[in-house]
């Protein structure tokens, strides 16, 4: 128990992607809400991206730009890595923020002919004009 | 230029579909001709990809030029070789016959249809292709926003079928990105082979099961493996006919495909069968998939949902098939993909030639359709007894497989679940023979009534429906040697 | 026994399937008449061609395509395949002249459709006969029950909607559910699944597994009209009489007969049935169809519901013949597959051409029938003797077959079987025959001017009542095939 | 449906939790995503690629296929939005309303009619909007070095944190200031709907199409160091401008697939009038 409590330190990052995740399915299952529900997906996947970024940091690291260095000539000194940050989830990253912003798009344009076709978003009164039907 | 096969499958499709896109702009006529050039071109690639891998084996394609852990690199090997074929080939004889129904419904927005069309091939064709993990995420979402936007394009409880769809979807692709990423922090590596490579001495490890099982689900939600099923049905129903025969014998397969990838190349038989215990539970799941998709499609009134169900179906055969363990089970299951795949497109196209003719699909408007429309019928029929499995067709053969590895593999419940849901299928299909056999005037002896005209689609949609009936028969006589010459090397010699 | 590979088997099997196209472009009746009877013809002449080389001893074989490991789609044409060949081969002549004559007088509705599966029908039929494997013949089984499913249904009324459910919830029920399953065991046991003399699950499994395969093939392929899965066959009956006539009376039922024969001969092999002792039991399914069958005949005042019963209760001869695992029995049973087709064809052409020509269907209303059209009864009086087995026909010799063959396996009671059911045959038949002739003035219904059905259909039955006859004295290509085929089984 | 949902989401973060056991401590060097291939990326990208920012020479060089593949993403987003929205054959509306500048009176003209264009009137949207001339004219203002900015990201990805897909919002972003300060009509009359639809395949065609010449020089796609024959530089820095086009057409592709995108969802596809 006593090297429980520093683990959970230690790794706090993960309980709140954890956490945020979950609050972004619970909202995309049970939120009776269209656009509540588009909300609960890109809460949904801004964890996701939370969590590969909490990936690459180090401690002491500083962002992966090399200062003071232009053009590949071999006057500029060696550089080792141990104080740059990872920059591989910094891209992946990238990818998924446009991901994100592409499905939002595409969900807001659906919501919009839902609305159109149904004069509501809330989904049980779609379900009941459709079960009237 | 043959070594550059692999980078010509994606990119010509990719470059084609923004031609397309343009093109709407300027002048349409020129639309559809891109895209038919475009996707011969990838058939023609594929093929040709497809007979290099018969005789070299592996062939690593690096893009950009970097080595494959720091780049991207294409992994083509024989599994991935003749899903690449299947998929060029549905694509290309379904735009054919898409050409004159999008005509009937959307004349003012072809030419956007076909860029996304276009699109969506080259996103599934990138997820066969690609050896990298993240890569796949993307374009999973590549295909996975075309299809949202192909399928809404349909009447109008389509949109809300989609949005239902679109939600399950995103949380499948980010489910998956999550199961990469956990592998990422545990090996460091996203390319496919490098990660096969470094788990080993990991797979005890709580963070690769957990990696494994999050994978799994988002490629089950993805690919509507039964309890994640709900958004199929109603998301295939109600899109366009020449959207939905794209998309019904694509999406679900190639996610399958994924799942053998993951199963096969990144967690190695080794770990699924052997460490996990995982085995029997989802073969569990595979024949509830198989009963109650046989039973919910038995309870359907119209066409298209009746064949959705069918698909969940299928997908149970296919991920029993995979999950038996055993060499005759995943031969089955990699046979199934080529089979099912041209199975559904057959049928979905006739459904595409019925609505385009008749402009419904439910039980109702089918009455005398053999006489109206024999060649369309009568693909039909080689398309539901393909579905049944009766011999001389493919469906035959790979249930042929399938039930042989749930022998071995002592799984009666999957074999019960195989022959349960061919019988259904045989009540399905000959409920609607009966309805289009006997005309609406039945009541009576068949003796005074004119015979009604024969009211054929246009031969632009029934020459590639008559073209795939008869790939249906050959690749059945066939099987032996696909299966000799192909499957046999798609499945590493660790699975006995 | 040498084997020669020649591409004659697949050539029969594809004559029909070919000329399906033909009739249906043909533009009027006569073409595609014609067409039918050239596809006749020449698949006949492939078939007869056949003959002297299968007498000889060899083996023709053709393999199509190599589909798994141990299993092909192959023919290989053996006495026994030979005999059920000739037999339906030779039959679609005659059923063709037979259904102008049926068809024209009737003015019947879409009849290219029903030349089409009738061809269609043929080429199962003779791919069933030539399968070298269970696989094959699987294929040609499935064929033929989806092919004929449209003739059963031929009407299009609700009647005859009923009775196509039934039809198919029995054939293709019973074979997707027990046969498939049943192969792909087998399949599984022995690697194999090409029919041998002494069949190929000799040794492979227990006990109790052999037992239930067997079951499940027997009462899987219905078509026999085994007991159980029997009731297809009088709803069957809703169909126009030339299909009833050749399906129901020669070659469905023959076919299902048939594999159930190939079942106890190529696959299981009589060594290891003898071994086990499981022909007793497949004796008493086979005796009791026999007994109830021809007890439900007696009752049956529609007369093609009559000779559908009377057809479940001969099947179940020629299973009883094979089930004695006796040689003498076996070729019995074998030569009763020809006889029976000749004989209850003869029956269905007359009930058919009754119908044709007086449009009646009852027994009752048939009394003094006789004298109005004499030659369709003589007809119908001569195939009931080939049925019950009465010396001057040929069902008189396998009946013989099969009565020594119980005396050889020493099976008393199924002597008495024999011998009880061919008297109530004779109580199903004579009665009808001798009230048709030789009824009292004030009950004949029919005025006594001579009235026959058309030529068309008068020919065809007189034929077939002739052939019946001179089996007895010369029934040389059967009698030889069938001895044949039980020497090369137990070899004697 | 509550109830289904908070079991099902409690039972996921339960087994994260159990998963997340195993993982490396937050920002401890030596886990083993530290460890693999990023040092190679740090150490090798200045050699190999001639640029500063790791971030983006990862990104366009290293993994550039995956970009490729994220730029296709935004167009198939931005053509899904047109496809699912935008009625096409734009109806005139029925009734226009006109406000006259100086005294603010607004004035609604029937059946289509119009009056013709001049200072005196200006055409506003159905729904009242109050005149605010502050805020036009700072938008005015404030646009073109909005615009500037932009370029400034795009162009210095090399060298500071930016790229084409932040500069390529940030070029969206000030289009649909002006449709949000002015009114739709004026940012349409400004960036055609036409010109928008052509410019996005344009964009990602330039990054497809400077990977397929590539191939077409004999290297495999998206191989920079093969432009080097054809920008006669050494193939090292070959690298560094082949980022640079493909930072150039990802920008593009993301500003016109924004603007794309705000012109369908706020009109609802009739692009007769916005929020």
């Amino acid at each position: 128990m006593a090297e429980l409590i520093p683990t959970i330190i230690a790794k706090y990052n993960y309980w709140i992607y954890i956490t945020l995740m979950m609050i972004g399915l619970y909202a995309m299952i049970a939120k009776n809400n269209l656009v509540k529900k588009i909300l609960g997906m890109s809460i949904f996947q801004t964890a996701i991206i939370l969590f590969y970024v909490s990936i690459g940091v180090k401690k002491g690291a500083t962002i992966p730009i090399l200062e003071g260095v232009h053009g590949h000539g071999a006057a500029h000194q060696a550089v080792h890595a141990a104080d740059y940050v990872n920059p591989l989830p910094h891209v992946l990253m990238l990818t998924a923020i446009v991901v994100g912003v592409a499905t939002l798009g595409v969900a807001l344009a659906l919501a919009i002919r839902v609305y159109n076709r149904y004069n509501t978003l809330e989904e049980d009164e779609i379900l009941a004009q459709i079960r009237k039907k | 230029m043959s070594q550059q096969y692999p980078a010509l499958l994606v990119i010509v499709p990719l470059l084609s579909a923004f031609a397309i896109s343009i093109a709407g702009w300027m002048n349409k006529r020129l639309c559809f001709p891109i895209a038919v050039t475009a996707l011969g071109v990838a058939a023609y690639s594929s093929i040709g990809l497809l007979f290099r891998v018969m005789d070299e084996g592996v062939i690593v394609y690096k893009l950009g030029g970097w080595a494959p852990p720091m780049g991207i690199a294409y992994y083509i090997d024989h599994l991935n070789a003749i899903v690449l074929v299947v998929v060029t080939i549905v694509a290309f004889l379904n735009v054919i016959s898409a050409k004159k129904s999008i005509e009937q419904e959307f004349p003012e927005k072809a030419a956007p249809f076909y860029a996304l069309y276009v699109l969506m091939v080259t996103g599934l064709l990138g997820i066969v292709v690609t050896g990298d993990a993240f890569n796949l995420y993307v374009l999973l979402e590549i295909a996975a926003l075309t299809g949202y936007g192909l399928l809404a394009m349909g009447e109008e409880r389509a949109p809300l079928s989609t949005l239902n769809y679109l939600y399950m979807g995103t949380i499948g692709a980010c489910f998956y990105l999550l199961g990469v990423g956990y592998l990422y922090i545990v090996t460091g590596s996203l390319n496919m082979v490098d990660i096969a490579r470094l788990l080993p001495p990991l797979y005890q490890s709580k963070a690769v099961l957990a990696a494994f099982i999050i994978c799994m689900v988002g490629v089950w939600l993805k690919m509507a493996f039964f309890p994640l099923h709900a958004w199929l049905p109603n998301a295939y129903t109600h899109a366009t006919s020449s959207a939905s025969s794209l998309i019904a014998p694509l999406v679900t397969k190639v996610m399958v495909y994924v799942m053998i990838r993951l199963m096969l190349t990144i967690f190695t038989p080794e770990f699924v069968f052997a460490t996990l215990a995982l085995q029997n539970i989802v073969v569990w799941l595979a024949v509830i998939a198989i009963v109650m998709g046989a039973i919910l499609a038995l309870a359907e009134r119209n066409l298209k949902k009746m064949l959705a169900f069918i698909i969940v179906a299928e997908v149970g055969y296919m991920v029993g098939g995979v999950w038996l363990g055993n060499r005759a089970g995943m031969t089955g299951a990699i046979l199934h993909i080529v089979n099912d795949a041209l199975m559904t497109l057959c049928v979905f196209l006739v459904v595409g030639n019925i609505v385009y003719k008749v402009k419904g699909y439910a039980f109702e408007d089918l009455q005398g359709l053999f006489r109206k429309m024999p060649f369309t019928m009568g693909a039909f029929v080689v398309g539901a007894m393909s579905i049944i499995g009766v011999p001389p067709t493919c469906g035959f053969f790979s249930k042929w497989y399938l039930i042989l590895g749930g022998l071995q593999a002592g799984h009666y419940g999957f074999v019960a679940a195989l022959i349960f849901s061919s019988l259904v299928s045989v009540v399905l299909f000959f409920r609607i023979f009966e309805i289009c056999y006997y005309e609406p005037f039945s009541d009576h002896h068949g003796h005074d009534h004119p015979p009604q005209p024969m009211a054929e689609a246009p031969p632009l949609m029934v020459v590639p429906l008559l073209i795939v009936a008869v790939i249906l028969i050959l690749v059945g006589l066939y099987t032996g040697d696909i299966v000799n010459h192909i499957i046999k090397f798609a499945i590493p010699e660790g699975l006995v | 026994m040498e084997t020669i590979t020649s591409i004659k088997p697949l050539l029969a099997v594809l004559v029909s399937l070919l000329v399906t196209p033909m009739l249906l472009s043909s533009r009027n009746q006569n073409v595609r008449e014609g067409w039918t009877f050239v596809a006749a013809a020449i698949k006949l002449a492939i078939v007869a061609s056949m003959v002297p080389a299968v007498l000889h001893g060899t083996e023709i074989v053709y393999t199509v395509a190599e589909v798994f490991p141990g299993v092909a789609i192959k023919f290989k044409v053996d006495a026994f395949g030979m005999l059920f060949a000739l037999v339906s081969s030779s039959l679609w002549i005659v059923t063709t002249i037979y259904s102008i004559g049926y068809m024209r007088g009737l003015k019947e509705h879409s009849q290219t459709r029903y030349f089409c599966f009738f061809a269609l029908a043929l080429s199962a039929t003779v791919g069933v006969a030539f399968s070298a494997n269970l696989f094959t013949l699987y294929l040609f089984y499935e064929m033929l029950s989806f092919a004929t499913y449209p003739l059963v249904a031929h009407h299009q009324d609700r009647e005859a909607r009923r009775s196509g459910r039934k039809y198919l919830l029995y054939i293709v029920g019973t074979s997707i559910g027990l046969v498939l399953p049943a192969m792909l065991i087998s399949y599984n046991l022995a690697g194999t699944l090409d029919f041998a003399s002494q069949g190929f699950l000799a040794g492979t499994g227990s006990k109790t597994l052999i037992g239930i395969l067997l079951f499940m093939f027997i009462f899987g392929f219905a078509k026999a009209g085994i007991m159980p899965f029997h009731s297809w066959l009088p709803a069957a009956m809703v169909a126009p009489t030339p299909v009833s006539a050749l399906l129901h009376a020669v070659a469905v039922v023959k076919v299902g007969v048939f594999c159930v024969v190939r079942i106890i001969t190529g696959v299981f092999g009589t060594d290891l049935l003898l071994s086990f002792h499981f022909g007793t039991p497949i004796i008493y399914i086979a005796s009791f169809t026999i007994l109830v069958g021809s007890f439900i005949a007696l009752s049956q005042d529609n007369l093609k519901r009559l000779l559908a019963f009377s057809t479940i209760a001969q099947l179940s001869y020629i299973v009883l013949g094979v089930a004695l695992l006796s040689p003498k029995g076996m070729t019995g049973g074998m030569l009763h597959i020809a006889m029976h087709a000749f004989g209850k064809i003869t029956l269905f052409f007359c009930a058919g051409a009754i119908f044709v020509a007086t449009g009646k269907k009852n027994i009752s209303e048939m009394i003094g029938i006789g004298r109005r059209m004499p030659v369709t009864l003589t007809a119908f009086f001569i195939a009931s003797l080939s049925i019950i087995g009465m010396p001057p026909c040929g069902g008189f010799l396998s009946k013989w077959y099969l009565v020594l063959g119980t005396l050889e396996a020493d099976q008393m009671l199924i002597l008495f079987v024999l011998l009880t059911s061919s008297l109530l045959n004779a109580a199903y038949f004579m009665p009808f025959v001798y009230k048709a002739f030789f009824c009292t003035p004030k009950e004949a219904m029919f005025e006594n001017k001579v009235q026959e059905a058309p030529l068309c259909c008068v020919v065809p039955l007189v034929i077939t009542a002739f052939i019946s006859i001179i089996m007895l004295f010369y029934p040389q290509p059967f009698f030889g095939l069938a001895s044949l085929m039980v020497k090369n089984i137990t070899g004697l | 449906m509550k109830i289904i949902g908070l079991i099902i989401t409690i039972m996921t973060g339960g087994f994260l939790v159990y998963a997340a056991g195993d993982f490396p401590a937050w920002s401890d060097p030596s886990s083993p995503a530290s460890t693999y291939l990023s040092p190679y990326y740090i150490e090798k990208a200045i050699e190999e690629t001639s640029v500063p920012n790791i971030v983006t020479a990862v990104l366009a060089d290293y993994r550039g296929f995956d970009t490729m593949f994220e730029a296709t993403v935004i167009f198939s987003a931005g053509l899904v939005c047109f496809i699912l929205l935008r009625i096409m054959g734009r109806k005139e509306p029925e009734t226009r309303h006109y406000r006259h500048v100086l005294t603010g009176v607004t004035v609604t003209i029937k059946e289509g009619r119009k009056i013709p264009a001049s200072e005196e009137f200006e055409r506003i949207d159905d729904l009242w909007t109050p005149p605010e001339l502050i805020i036009k004219t700072a938008c005015r203002v404030l646009i073109p070095f909005l615009q500037l900015f932009g370029l400034y990201v795009i162009a210095h990805g090399h060298y500071s944190p930016g790229g084409g897909f932040q500069g390529g919002v940030i070029l969206g972003a000030s289009i649909i200031l002006l449709a949000i300060s002015h009114d739709l009509r004026t940012a349409t009359e400004r960036m055609r709907e036409k010109v928008v639809a052509i410019l996005c395949p344009v964009g990602v065609a330039i990054y497809a199409g400077t990977g397929a010449l590539c191939l077409l020089l004999g290297a495999n796609f998206l191989d920079y160091g093969a432009l080097a024959s054809v920008l006669h530089v050494d193939p090292i820095t070959a690298r560094s401008h082949g980022i640079l086009m493909v930072e150039i057409g990802v920008g593009i592709a993301v500003m016109t697939t924004m603007i794309w995108i705000y012109n369908n969802i706020s009109s609802a596809g009739k692009y007769n009038q916005g929020l």
